[in-house]
């Protein structure tokens, strides 16, 4: 049934790039575009050529290709190409049941899986109706913002690696492995924590995880802050990323970003303020908004969200209720049949599943959306005609993970 | 929100606006989609700019082509689902014009599900290879190790376009108006109740396995 | 003596160790042999004589070739010392420890780092354009290294005293962009022809206030002997030329970052962009020679500076004055003790005073410390003598050989100076190519004519109305 | 101090913070000689656990390739009984060119050397059975009865063909077959030789007769004698004994039993003599 390999090569193929003549010039890949933009954009004006920026390159967060078509050093158009990353998580999640959902879904943003794994969680949740316990809401929004702070530290590092600093990505990294020993000591793990689970979470919070945040929040932040002191007023980092990159409201909202992206541009959308889930309402924080929406802008607003999760995980430990962790739920979990569209503000913005269910213990359609795979579409618009230096600066900005965009 | 969503939207909705826990679902036809959402985005008492979600879903019997849309007005999400595609040729009319983020997500509905989205200037796969052929997230495509829940011949080549004996069909369009979907013993799709569309092909479920 | 005996037929298979052996032999058999002819036949002396009569008439052309080898041999360890020192300040910074395996502290890090790269093959792609491909290292390298033969080390020791040795310097640092641009262009891979390209840009605008700004000093110096130029600046700290030039130090050092193309300015090989610049492509010892020309680069900038602003081999501070109300003088005698006139007692210091010394000490020591036992202090006695001695010596050879003093205090400069180059390879991210070329023109540009123009002014002020 | 108003001090300022940093204490820990102290709850140990006994606690019965979500445990291994080697890989995703990325199926005609230890079947009237049955989960039973009717026993092959083309898991059809008494795994040998150890039966002396039984045939339960004629099983009479030990030999149950029997029987049937005279 299956097309002989011979007549149907796949453009991946080694032989199809080795048998081609190809000179420095030549258009990549040699196909027949299929598209007027795939047409528009691979017709290579003089002057003009075609480079691959990935998908193995330093600076692309993941396995993402963008082919750039640049006049000397400037970029005329690029054509981002996604799909190295693909598992076909969705098809896997419609053919395990609403448990085996949890663990696939914990790789896709995997430098902040405790959100990307509570999309199942949240989703059964409100389908069954279900009554989760109070301690374990609490245990969840601690764990979520611990999270949260470890991908900022990572994000502000990886912002100045790709802009060429190294100090600042050490600190990152400092800071984040101590977040992450701990929610290892709660969760089992250091990166795919598989902690979450529909009802509740998988274990309660025991003496080791507690003296080690006690310790950690004498000091919590402090390698951020030597991140911000080498980077803040940084007259080079400053005008590299200052009136760069700058996403107008209308261009935010029309292009469907979220999170630090969107904020930065002024409208004060917060998946935990606009649609509040867990116990977001009776916890005091407030959303910080920028305006100029530059990546400058987008840099300063990771920085103060920083804090503002400092202050929940504060409120959190305080208010931890007892009682149970998780809820009682039958060994065959069957969720009723309905739609539910669950959503979160994970670090990179909403994270959001539409789980539709039709009453057997396997989701019928479990569509991820994922917030870096609508804010990575502004880069196209972004860096046209900037240098090769601010794709780097831009992309960085909008800090993509590829897991969650290639799902 | 509900009331005025009735009020400026009445007769092209199928099914009277409905409130489902913190969303408002629209059922309309694909093809007064546009329209209706730019009436959604543009009129002055809805203003859902954000495109919160876009996505394919693929109900066994028809395909669907799903939005979720948010406004600062609004406490809740609205759900538009264009529903009535038929399963061969799925064609909606593309929202790129209104929200060029959508963009992407329609690359990624017609990689998956194969709709064609007219007016979208660039409809390519997104994640699959350029040379890949069929449509992977279909309910026909079956998983080549999943015989249960795919065709009973065991690994089904994906291209072959053969009905299924006993897909597993259980569209649920639940909703109180009794358009849902009347499911058999074991998630047999025993009929499709009044809201299939006209266009929806007239599908009995108990045919022939082939 | 008949010809040595035919060795006899070595058995098969013998062992390297045996080759190598027997080839000695060999060798030293051949050596012998031709001495012995040489001498018998008297033609020996008359060859010698014939040496020494030629050497003399070209001394210069033979002192010339021991200084270039000496210069060439001296830059590898240089450049190990510098990328170890790299290694361990930036891990510093980054609270990390860096290399601490290889060696103590991992001294021996960037050692093994260049055999690993010896040991690499040097894999030449297809497509490339082969003659340009492999030569290009070797320009780069050589480029960099020829421009120590003009920096003086120390008082006598340079390697060669060129009258237009600031000259010669810049010449020869040219030759490096040249080098640059052919490993981008012949490399067949775009990001590398983008480095190369980047390259030849960021020299036309840096190469300019690079020279610019040594105006300043030729000015005051009127030579372009750097010789000279250390010369003048003996003596006191002020006399250096920094103070008297410091807007000149400033645009020369900014300048020589981005002629070593270090952070700020590194976008030749801007690794989050251009993956690695022009030496993508190159592997094994070519991408050895990249590497090691940028770190030989940075030193050679920073000595240049050392030379030119922060007066050389000089210390800065003029201790004659000092030594003369010492009555030390330089270079110090023993007093004129003769030691003949000692006879035997001459063998008796080697094996007597030592013991004395530590005894000396360690009882020292036993009293001060009460609760320490005897063999400790006898222990520190003998450390702490060793150490006395040893600082007495060396101060001694400091103050008597001029030279090495010169040496000690130009090398801490100079790693003063890429520990500095360092430090902003820590902490400063890259700045984009056209915020580079406005900087380079539209302010260090100016700056630099202004410079001139004023040191030019004020030279005429002070003869016309001061002398 | 207001630094963004003098150009250059931010920077200066970021280089001082950086020397500063020298002197405070390292973050790394040094791996091989200080060791990073591990959470009590933590998971990422990928251990087999053994008993006290040093027997690895695992008897490939497949539930935790089965519950894995992302179905990645490749378990290899012999039965508990050690009776046959047992495989069951990871699934593929969208494997549409099967030639290339289907080397680790289950029960599929790949050339795999982890298949070679059982011996291939052949399928096609395995296929009849399963179409029979509707390639229906529901009723594996009714399929494996008539599959050990027609092959004599459970082959392996066949029990993965049939959990493969009714996508059942491996591990359901493996537990219903090791369930049922009337299902066997081994193939059929000349004679069975089945000795009751209800409770009663072994007041009665059963459990002599087993031994007895167990000496001349040199084998133990569920084993085949040596010379592969006879194999001694376990039943359970259901309290019909009467009066000794209840036996049952090729199916027809013995009057009486007694250890002296056990030992002319076994010798009669190794040396292949029709049941009837021996009793």
């Amino acid at each position: 049934m299956t097309t002989p390999r011979e007549q149907v090569r796949s453009l991946d193929d080694p032989e199809v790039m080795v048998q081609t003549p190809g000179t420095i010039y030549d258009t990549i890949p040699p196909l027949t575009p299929r598209t007027e933009r795939e047409a528009e954009f691979y017709d290579v004006g003089d002057g003009e050529m075609l480079v691959n920026l990935g998908p193995q390159h330093p600076s692309t967060h993941g396995v993402l290709r963008v082919v750039l078509k640049i006049d000397g050093e400037k970029i005329v158009d690029l054509d981002p190409v996604m799909g190295y990353l693909h598992r076909g998580v969705e098809k896997i999640c419609e053919h395990g049941d609403w448990h085996h959902a949890i663990s696939n879904t914990d790789p896709l943003e995997y430098a902040a899986s405790m959100f990307s794994e509570s999309l199942p969680v949240l989703s059964a949740e409100r389908l069954l109706e279900l009554e989760v316990p109070r301690r374990a809401e609490y245990i969840r929004v601690l764990a979520w913002e611990l999270n949260r702070i470890s991908s900022h530290a990572l994000f502000i590092g990886w912002l100045a690696l790709d802009l060429g600093g190294i100090t600042p990505i050490l600190y990152g990294f400092g800071e984040r492995d101590e977040i992450v020993e701990m929610l290892a000591s709660l969760t089992g793990q250091k990166l795919l924590f598989n902690y979450m689970r529909i009802g509740g979470v998988n274990g309660d919070l025991n003496h080791d995880f507690l003296s080690r945040l006690g310790d950690w929040m004498s000091r919590a932040g402090a390698r951020i802050n030597d991140q911000a002191t080498l980077m803040n007023e940084n007259e080079i980092f400053v005008n590299r990323t200052k009136g760069l990159g700058v996403v107008s409201r209308e261009m935010a909202l029309q292009y469907g970003m979220s999170g630090p992206p969107l904020r930065a541009t002024g409208v004060p959308y917060d998946v935990r303020r606009a649609h509040p889930y867990s116990v977001y309402p009776e916890l005091e924080f407030d959303i910080p908004v920028r305006s100029d929406g530059d990546s400058y802008a987008r840099y300063l607003l990771h920085v103060d969200e920083i804090k503002q999760s400092l202050r929940i995980i504060d409120q959190v430990l305080h208010q931890m209720p007892d009682g149970p962790v998780m809820a009682k739920l039958p060994r065959l979990l069957r969720v009723p049949p309905g739609r539910a569209f669950a959503a979160l503000e994970s670090p990179r913005g909403q994270y959001a599943v539409y789980a539709v269910s039709d009453g057997s213990d396997q989701p019928f359609r479990f569509r991820i959306h994922d917030p870096s795979f609508f804010n990575l579409q502004a880069v196209v618009p972004l860096t046209r005609g900037h240098l090769l230096a601010d794709i780097m600066a831009i992309m960085a900005s909008l800090d993509p993970i590829m897991g969650g965009i290639d799902k | 929100m509900l009331t005025t969503l009735d009020g400026r939207l009445g007769d092209r909705l199928v099914v009277p606006a409905e409130a489902m826990g913190d969303t408002i679902e629209l059922v309309v036809r694909p093809r007064d989609l546009t329209d209706v959402m730019r009436t959604l985005r543009d009129d002055g008492a809805l203003r859902f700019e954000l495109l919160a979600d876009l996505c394919g879903v693929d109900t066994g019997l028809t395909m669907q082509v799903v939005y979720h849309l948010w406004s600062p007005l609004s406490a809740d999400w609205v759900r538009v689902i264009a529903d009535g595609l038929s399963r061969d040729d799925p064609r909606v009319p593309s929202v790129v014009q209104l929200w060029p983020g959508a963009e992407w997500a329609e690359r990624e509905a017609y990689d998956m599900f194969g709709i064609e989205f007219e007016g979208n200037r660039d409809l390519r796969r997104i994640y699959m290879p350029p040379d890949y052929l069929s449509f992977p997230l279909r309910k026909d495509f079956a998983l080549a190790d999943d015989a249960s829940r795919g065709t009973g011949a065991g690994i089904r080549h994906a291209e072959q376009p053969v009905a299924p004996a006993e897909v597993r069909l259980a569209p649920v369009i639940r909703s109180s108006a009794g358009a849902g979907a009347v499911l058999g013993a074991d998630g047999e799709l025993l009929a499709l109740a009044a809201s299939a569309t006209d266009e929806a092909p007239a599908v009995d479920s108990g045919e022939e396995p082939a | 003596m008949s010809a040595a005996t035919t060795p006899t037929p070595t058995p098969a298979g013998v062992s390297p160790l045996g080759k190598v052996v027997l080839a000695l032999l060999a060798v030293v058999l051949a050596g012998a042999l031709a001495f012995f002819l040489l001498w018998v036949t008297g033609v020996g002396p008359l060859a010698v004589d014939w040496i020494i009569e030629t050497g003399d008439a070209n001394i210069e052309i033979l002192r010339f070739i021991a200084a270039a080898t000496g210069v060439l041999l001296f830059t590898v360890p240089a450049a190990f010392v510098i990328i170890y020192m790299e290694l361990k300040l930036i891990a510093q910074m980054n609270l990390r420890v860096g290399p601490d395996r290889t060696g103590p502290w991992g001294s021996l890090a960037s050692l093994m780092a260049g055999l690993k790269v010896l040991s690499k093959e040097d894999f030449t792609p297809r497509g490339v354009d082969v003659p340009v491909y492999t030569l290009a290292p070797a320009v780069v390298f050589l480029a960099s290294v020829m421009t120590l033969l003009v920096i003086p080390f120390a008082p006598g020791m340079a390697g060669y005293y060129m009258e237009l040795g600031l000259l010669y310097f810049f010449a020869a640092s040219g030759i490096g962009v040249v080098g640059l641009m052919m490993a981008g262009w012949s490399s067949f891979n775009k990001y590398s022809l983008l480095g190369g390209i980047r390259a030849a840009a960021a020299v036309i605008s840096y190469e300019l206030p690079l020279i610019l700004g040594t105006f300043g000093v030729v000015l005051l110096a009127g030579t372009l002997n750097l010789g000279q130029i250390v010369e003048n600046q003996a003596g006191w700290m002020w006399n250096w030329y920094a103070f008297q030039q410091p807007l000149a130090l400033i645009i020369f050092f900014i300048a020589a970052t981005a002629e070593a193309g270090r952070t700020p300015f590194d976008y030749t090989e801007a690794d989050s962009e251009l993956v690695a610049g022009f030496a993508t492509e190159y592997s094994g010892m070519r991408f050895g020679f990249f590497f090691f020309a940028e770190y030989v680069n940075v030193f050679i900038l920073s000595a240049l500076t050392v030379t030119l602003f922060l007066g050389g081999y000089h210390t800065g501070v003029d201790i004659d004055p000092i030594l003369g109300f010492l009555g030390v003088t330089t270079p110090v005698e023993l007093g004129n003790i003769d030691p003949g006139s000692l006879g035997p007692w001459l063998l008796a210091i080697p094996f007597l005073v030592p013991p004395i010394l530590v005894l000396a000490v360690s009882g020292l020591i036993w009293m001060v410390k009460s609760e320490w036992g005897i063999i400790k202090s006898l222990v520190v006695g003998f450390v702490l003598t060793n150490l006395l001695v040893g600082a007495a010596v060396s101060f001694w050879a400091i103050f008597s050989f001029e030279a090495l003093l010169g040496l000690l205090v130009f090398f801490g400069k100079s790693f003063g100076l890429v520990a500095l180059f360092v430090l902003m390879r820590a902490t400063y991210p890259r700045v984009r190519i056209d915020q580079m070329a406005n900087f380079a023109w539209k302010w260090l540009m100016p700056a630099a004519l202004l410079n001139i123009f004023v040191t030019a002014g004020a030279i005429i002020i002070v003869r016309e109305y001061f002398s | 101090m207001r630094t963004d108003r003098i150009p250059g001090l931010a920077i200066v300022k970021g280089m001082l913070f950086a020397v500063r940093q020298v002197f405070r204490p390292n973050l790394t820990v040094r791996y091989p000689e200080e060791l990073n102290e591990i959470s009590p709850r933590h998971r990422g140990r990928l251990i087999l656990l053994y008993d006290e006994a040093g027997t690895l606690k695992c008897e490939t019965c497949f539930q935790c390739a089965q519950a894995c979500p992302i179905e990645c445990i490749d378990m290899g291994g012999v039965d508990t009984r050690n009776r046959y080697h047992v495989h069951w890989g990871a699934s593929e995703q969208y494997a549409e060119r099967r030639e290339e990325s289907a080397l680790r199926r289950s029960g599929r005609p790949v050339p795999d050397r982890t298949f070679d230890p059982f011996e291939p079947v052949d399928l096609g009237p395995l296929d009849e059975i399963l179409a029979a049955g509707k390639y229906k989960p529901a009723n594996a039973l009714a399929m494996l009865e008539s599959a050990q009717g027609v092959y004599g026993h459970l082959p392996v092959a066949a029990l993965q063909h049939m959990a493969h083309q009714t996508g059942a898991d491996y591990a359901a059809l493996y537990g219903m077959a090791t369930s049922y008494p009337h299902l066997h795994f081994e193939p059929p040998v000349g004679h069975i030789v089945r000795v009751c150890r209800c409770t009663q039966c072994t007041l009665l002396g059963g459990g002599r007769v087993l031994a007895a039984f167990r000496e001349h045939l040199g084998t133990d339960v569920g084993g085949v004698s040596p010379d592969g004629a006879v194999r001694l099983d376990v039943t359970a009479c259901g309290g019909t004994s009467s009066g000794s030990a209840y036996v049952e030999v090729d199916g027809e149950p013995l009057p009486k039993s007694s250890p002296e029997d056990a030992a002319t029987i076994a010798a009669a049937l190794r040396a292949n003599v029709p049941q009837g005279e021996a009793a």
